[in-house]
């Protein structure tokens, strides 16, 4: 795997990129502390699952926007390289990060324990997750809010919706439990925008969310006359950029990359011009995810 | 008995659409038979429920909380366009490669010859067995099993490079279309009456030439209604290409529905283009049937504008008898 | 029972039935023959309906064929009243047309069971006493591709008596018969016209015309050359081509 | 000229397997013949050839980078085999709606009735071609056009009530299945010689009828072939039901992989189910299409075993000759 | 050129021949006559090699039909051996077998050009002629479905002779011609015999037989009951089934 990385680097690249990459390497900070090979490049290829907004989207010109993308630039700025984005579902992210098509995978990923450890219980699988956003939970509702939901606790009775396999569907079923008798009819879809596709056609009441993506739909859909976030933003988790875990040379450059980009405002900047401070994290960590 | 009638067989004149020979008596010379035809009443009153269910049914959706400019505005954005043609693009090639390899797997399959069968047989089992999507994801990641495609001399790249998002899904798509495109071309295969195997073998055609020769053309009739299917079906199941980034129509829509939040109209707009490939290739397929139809009945079917002509006179209430009615 | 009048028939711009006029008789056996492609085929098919005449009059037991007459218009028949019309008249194909996926006895059960609405029993009963008049009740098991060509046909004419039908159409019924049992379907079908049975029969056994026949006509390029007793025709034919025609066969 | 050979015809003995009949002369008694057939050397390289390129793929598998011990201990994970049965489930179940109301179509589609074939027409252009994913969100949000099911006095719910994503999922894959159903079923009807039809009316039977006893059962060979494609299709098609949060055997495996980011070996597990699923298909496939094949040809074909048992003989170098070869 | 000696045939356990043995000359228009079911049909594809025998010997022309001998051992011959075996032999079959979805003149060419490789101008000048000889030179555009039965029959005759085969196989090539036509046949059939064509045929016109034929065997049951000039089988047969036969046939 290692060999087969390395190889990688030494190949794909041939002289005309490196030189144009150069000059601007050499002014950047923290350049030196890349992988040798990505710095010959002067790229590190993100793998990302680009619908996702606002953390991440194709932009009316089919480019990809969003956070993500402007904390990747951000980080490219100090580490000299160019984070190129490719776009693939999930497990295509994975795989492909796992067989050297791309460096890293940086697509809102919540980082947890399991997933730093794999499937097997020496936890060879898996991957390391460089921590750069923090995304609480929050409550989507309808305009109006129709059935005066403040708290977590007012979703009892209530069909709340949230999306399979993320820290909001955790949240559900934890707050399920302080319900008592009066349960919450859970909807558990596959995809955030099909959760509040169900909150359109009133088939829930209420979807627990990314705080960001709440925040993204209150403004956006419909023109902004179809949703509103109630109440505060919730029990934030780790979101990391997953990188290999045969590569922590690179692991250790990104994080350092993004002390760097914290400690320079520009992170601060990003998340300004996307309304998602709340998100912001104040020190760089690797594998903080629970 | 019989009227013992006494006719020159040659100067009787053939009875043309005026039924007015002047050589026969007055009592011999009806015109086209005029009979009043069945009337359909039951066809007029299931028009017109059928017309106005469609209506209702227009009508609920025009009300739906579903926003029918931004369906209307999107439709000729060129980036759906694109994708459209990216989704036509990656059909054709994958059909082609699945119809030329499904036809020589259910001709290997068919054979006496143990090894090829039980080759064609393996195949056929393992591709329809696995869900496409994963195979899409295996060839995608081939160099998890393979890091160098190597050819010997000829050609030597790393596996990544050669497996680009067009080449994985082209490979996947088509490696499991042809062990579907198999039992079809099988099945059209054994519909062909076996007196002509033996017709053919008895000229002095080998197994080989009988097939390409005799049977395929016969087993075209059988076979291509499925294959419509399976072509239009692969239009759709292209769309899992998107899952390594292979930007086709399928992709787009979830691209635009994602940043817009219109997830529905985003699903209406690329229904409306893949309703249109459909509708080409299965005019397509119409005029291939009526090709391979030839010789199997004693004339042609109608195309779609005589079969019009021909209901809609279906309709009028008195016509003159014409063609085969069962 | 049987009434053509000026019956004409033609595929696209292709004639074939040029103005037939014929008439047969109550419990007459009526014999067709003539040179292939001269429409005998097509004139039976349009006697049970399978094909629809272009312009004439046919009529079988006094019915128009296909139409119902009121005043003086003409209606055509729903489904349900050309298969009634069908029920009468039993046909037996030139190329058999049996069942494929069901073995002889089913072949000659089908029908009763089906369109009659008889129990299993009964209709396998006429079945069997059937498929033994034809000489093949050992053969009741037997799908028709295990079946010689002579036992296909003889199945297919059992089929066609199951019905018990007052018109019998053959066409060619024996041409795919060894001559050894032409006899034994010629009995079956004296037998037959000794019930009461009228039966149309395209033909080039001109023995069998000449012993069993009661009239013949013959046809040539879509109309009727000559007609009459078969000993008259067969014996002492007017026409020139009837000549040698007959030159050839006898 | 002939030799004017003179025998009884009813004392000739069968010439049983011995082959000795006492009461011959002793010239004319051979036993079965006994020839060395032809040597199929290629047989035997092909076999190794590919039993050698087998081995180096489960090699080149076995070193890859997969981590089997995980597929080992997740094939059998009850979550696996739930999400297995939940597949079957709504297979059969669409299946059964989309064979009869398919069978339905394809009448409808070759009825003289305009307004029946047109529908029939219609509903197969529709759902052919639309995506099938797109269906099922259509289904399964329903209530943005319809917020209420409807019956008049028998029933009225919430739309969002009745579809549960098992409602919805069934709705849109059968539907669906039926289009393409209907396609298949009308090219086997056309594969029945129009003798066949001719043969029922000239027994008075009606068109429901000779549809139903004659022309359906002989269209079963031609159309059985391709429904086992659709059938197998269907078993990972129905993964697309996944969208709106049903539970099946897709679902487990992509859980697995976001889970515990090990991908490949999720998609491994379940590609293992879906082929115990198939083969179990395929096999019911076989039996279904040796029951049809009755009557079309003289001796009904091998089953796998007696298959098994003339392809092992036909490796082995004498042999007495058997049943007919080509 | 066709000697067959104690021929057994059966499918699975029916017993179809049951030890043939017969010889035909060169030059011999060699009758095959018997009752339905008598397996006429199946000794003709067993000298084609359609069917495999069971046992006994079977060459046309000095060869073994589907084996090759070398000392004392029987070696079965190739694909590519029996077509060649094949292509010298010319089969016209009970039921036609015309490919349907050719025209009847690319019926006719079909062989010659696809097996003997002959160019299309050739082969299509061959097939005008000889379909002009079967009489249907002007349904050469026609495709089998729009042709009688009879019409079939005559292409099928044709495309056999396509091959100018060495030995010509005819299953009741007849049986499905009027009887204006088979006199044509025949002659058609007389003029091969004198260019040195050997044939084979089965039939039940007795009349043929005994004008054309140079020898014939009556089959029953499976195996050879009679042999001889047709002048003397028909003439004088010394069997009881031969007798019984021949009284209700002729
Ligand atoms: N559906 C059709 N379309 C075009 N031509 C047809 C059709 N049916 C029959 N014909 C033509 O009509 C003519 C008469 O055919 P028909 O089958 O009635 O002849 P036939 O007298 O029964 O001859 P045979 O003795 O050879 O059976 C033939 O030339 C045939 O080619
Ligand atoms: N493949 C087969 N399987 C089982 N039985 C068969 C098969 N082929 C022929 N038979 C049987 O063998 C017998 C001889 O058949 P064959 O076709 O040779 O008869 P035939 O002499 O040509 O009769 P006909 O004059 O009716 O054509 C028949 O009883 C038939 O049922
Ligand atoms: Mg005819
Ligand atoms: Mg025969």
């Amino acid at each position: 795997g290692a060999m087969l990385l390395t190889a990688c680097g030494d190949q794909t690249d041939s002289g005309s990129k490196e030189s144009e990459t150069k000059g601007n390497a050499s002014s950047a900070p923290l350049n030196d502390q890349l992988p040798q090979d990505i710095r010959d490049r002067g790229v590190i290829k993100v793998g990302s699952d680009i619908a996702y907004a606002p953390m991440e989207f194709m932009d009316e010109n089919n480019k990809p926007a969003g956070v993500d993308i402007d904390i990747a630039k951000a980080l490219g700025k100090v580490l000299g390289v160019e984070f190129q984005f490719e776009n693939a579902t999930f497990d295509q992210l994975v795989l492909g990060m796992n067989n050297g098509r791309t460096d890293i995978v940086m697509s809102s990923m919540t980082d947890t324990k399991e997933r730093q450890q794999g499937a097997t219980d020496d936890a060879k699988g898996g991957a390391d997750f460089v921590n750069y956003f923090r995304a609480g939970s929050a409550i989507l509702v309808q305009k109006g809010n129709p059935e005066k939901v403040t708290t977590l606790d007012d979703l009892c009775g209530l069909t709340v919706a949230a999306q399979r396999g993320t820290a909001n569907e955790t949240l559900l079923n934890e707050t399920q439990k302080k319900c008592g008798s009066n349960k919450i009819k859970p909807f558990i879809s596959d995809q955030d925008s099909d959760s509040i596709t169900q909150l359109q056609t009133k088939r829930a009441d209420a979807v627990i969310t990314d705080f960001p993506v709440a925040l993204y739909n209150e403004l956006n859909a419909g023109g902004g006359k179809l949703f509103e976030v109630v109440g505060q933003q919730i029990d934030a988790a780790p979101y990391g950029i997953a990188v290999s875990k045969k590569n922590p040379e690179l692991r250790d450059a990104l994080k350092a990359a993004v002390q760097k980009i914290i400690d320079d405002g520009s992170y601060a900047e990003v998340l300004k011009e996307w309304k998602a401070e709340s998100g912001a994290i104040e020190k760089a960590t690797i594998n903080a995810g629970k | 008995m019989t009227d013992p009638l006494d006719k020159a067989p040659a100067d009787v004149p053939p009875d043309g659409g005026q039924g007015d020979s002047p050589r026969k008596d007055t009592a011999a010379h009806p015109g086209p038979i005029k009979a009043v035809p069945v009337r359909h009443y039951g066809r007029w009153i299931g028009a017109v429920v059928v017309l106005g269910l469609l209506a209702l049914l227009v009508r609920a959706f025009a009300d739906a909380q579903i926003q029918w400019s931004v369906v209307g505005e999107q439709i000729t954005n060129g980036t759906f366009a694109w994708g459209a043609w990216e989704t036509l693009k990656i059909t054709v090639y994958s059909m082609v490669i699945g119809v030329v390899l499904g036809a020589i797997l259910a001709v290997m399959r068919l054979s006496p010859n143990p090894v090829l069968s039980s080759v064609a047989w393996g195949y056929i089992w393992f591709f329809r067995g696995t869900p496409v999507l994963v195979q899409i994801l295996l060839w995608f990641n081939l160099s998890l099993v393979f890091a160098y495609l190597d050819l010997g001399f000829i050609y030597k790249d790393e596996m990544n490079q050669v497996m680009t998002p067009f080449v994985a899904a082209l490979l996947a798509l088509g490696l499991n279309e042809a062990a579907y495109m198999a039992e079809i071309c099988r099945a059209g295969i054994q519909s062909v009456d076996s007196g002509q195997t033996e017709a053919a073998h008895a000229l002095g055609m080998k197994g080989g030439k009988t097939m390409r020769r005799i049977v395929l053309p016969q087993a075209m009739r059988v076979i291509i209604p499925p294959t419509g299917n399976e072509f239009i079906n692969m239009l759709k199941t292209s769309s899992l290409a998107f899952a390594i980034g292979y930007g086709e129509l399928f992709l787009r829509g979830r691209e635009f529905g994602s940043r817009t939040l219109a997830i529905m109209e985003g699903y209406i707009v690329i229904s409306l283009w893949y309703l249109a490939l459909t509708t080409v290739f299965s005019i397509g397929q119409y005029y291939l049937e009526r090709y391979y139809a030839r010789g199997s009945s004693r004339s042609l079917p109608p195309t779609p504008l005589q079969r019009l002509r021909k209901q809609l006179s279906s309709f009028r209430v008195q016509s003159n008898v014409g063609g085969v009615k069962v | 029972m049987v009434k053509a009048e000026n019956v004409h028939k033609s595929f696209g711009h292709v004639k074939v039935l040029k103005g037939i006029d014929l008439e047969v008789a109550h419990r007459e056996v009526f014999c067709l023959v003539g040179p292939s492609g001269s429409g005998k085929s097509t004139f039976l098919r349009c006697i049970n309906h399978l094909e629809q005449i272009n312009g004439g009059r046919l009529s079988v037991d006094g019915q128009l064929v296909g139409y119902r007459e009121k005043g003086d218009k003409l209606y055509e028949l729903k489904e349900k009243e050309v298969a009634a019309q069908r029920r009468d008249i039993g046909m037996v194909f030139q190329r058999f047309n049996l069942f494929p996926h069901m073995t002889a006895l089913a072949n000659v059960m089908e029908a009763p069971v089906q369109v009659k609405g008889e129990s299993k029993a009964v209709a396998r009963e006429r079945a069997l006493r059937l498929l033994d008049r034809v000489g093949l009740a050992d053969k009741a098991g037997n799908y028709p591709t295990q079946l010689s060509g002579g036992q296909q046909q003889r199945v297919a004419i059992a089929r066609a008596l199951a019905m018990e039908p007052k018109l019998m159409l053959f066409d060619e019924p024996t041409s795919a018969l060894d001559p050894e049992l032409v006899g034994e379907v010629l009995d079956v079908m004296r037998g037959l016209a000794e019930d009461g049975m009228t039966m149309i029969v395209v033909t080039h056994e001109m023995g069998f015309a000449r012993e069993v026949g009661d009239a013949l006509v013959f046809m040539d390029d879509g109309v009727v050359v000559e007609a009459g007793h078969p000993r008259d025709v067969l014996g002492n034919p007017q026409h020139e081509r009837t000549k040698s025609f007959l030159s050839k066969v006898l």
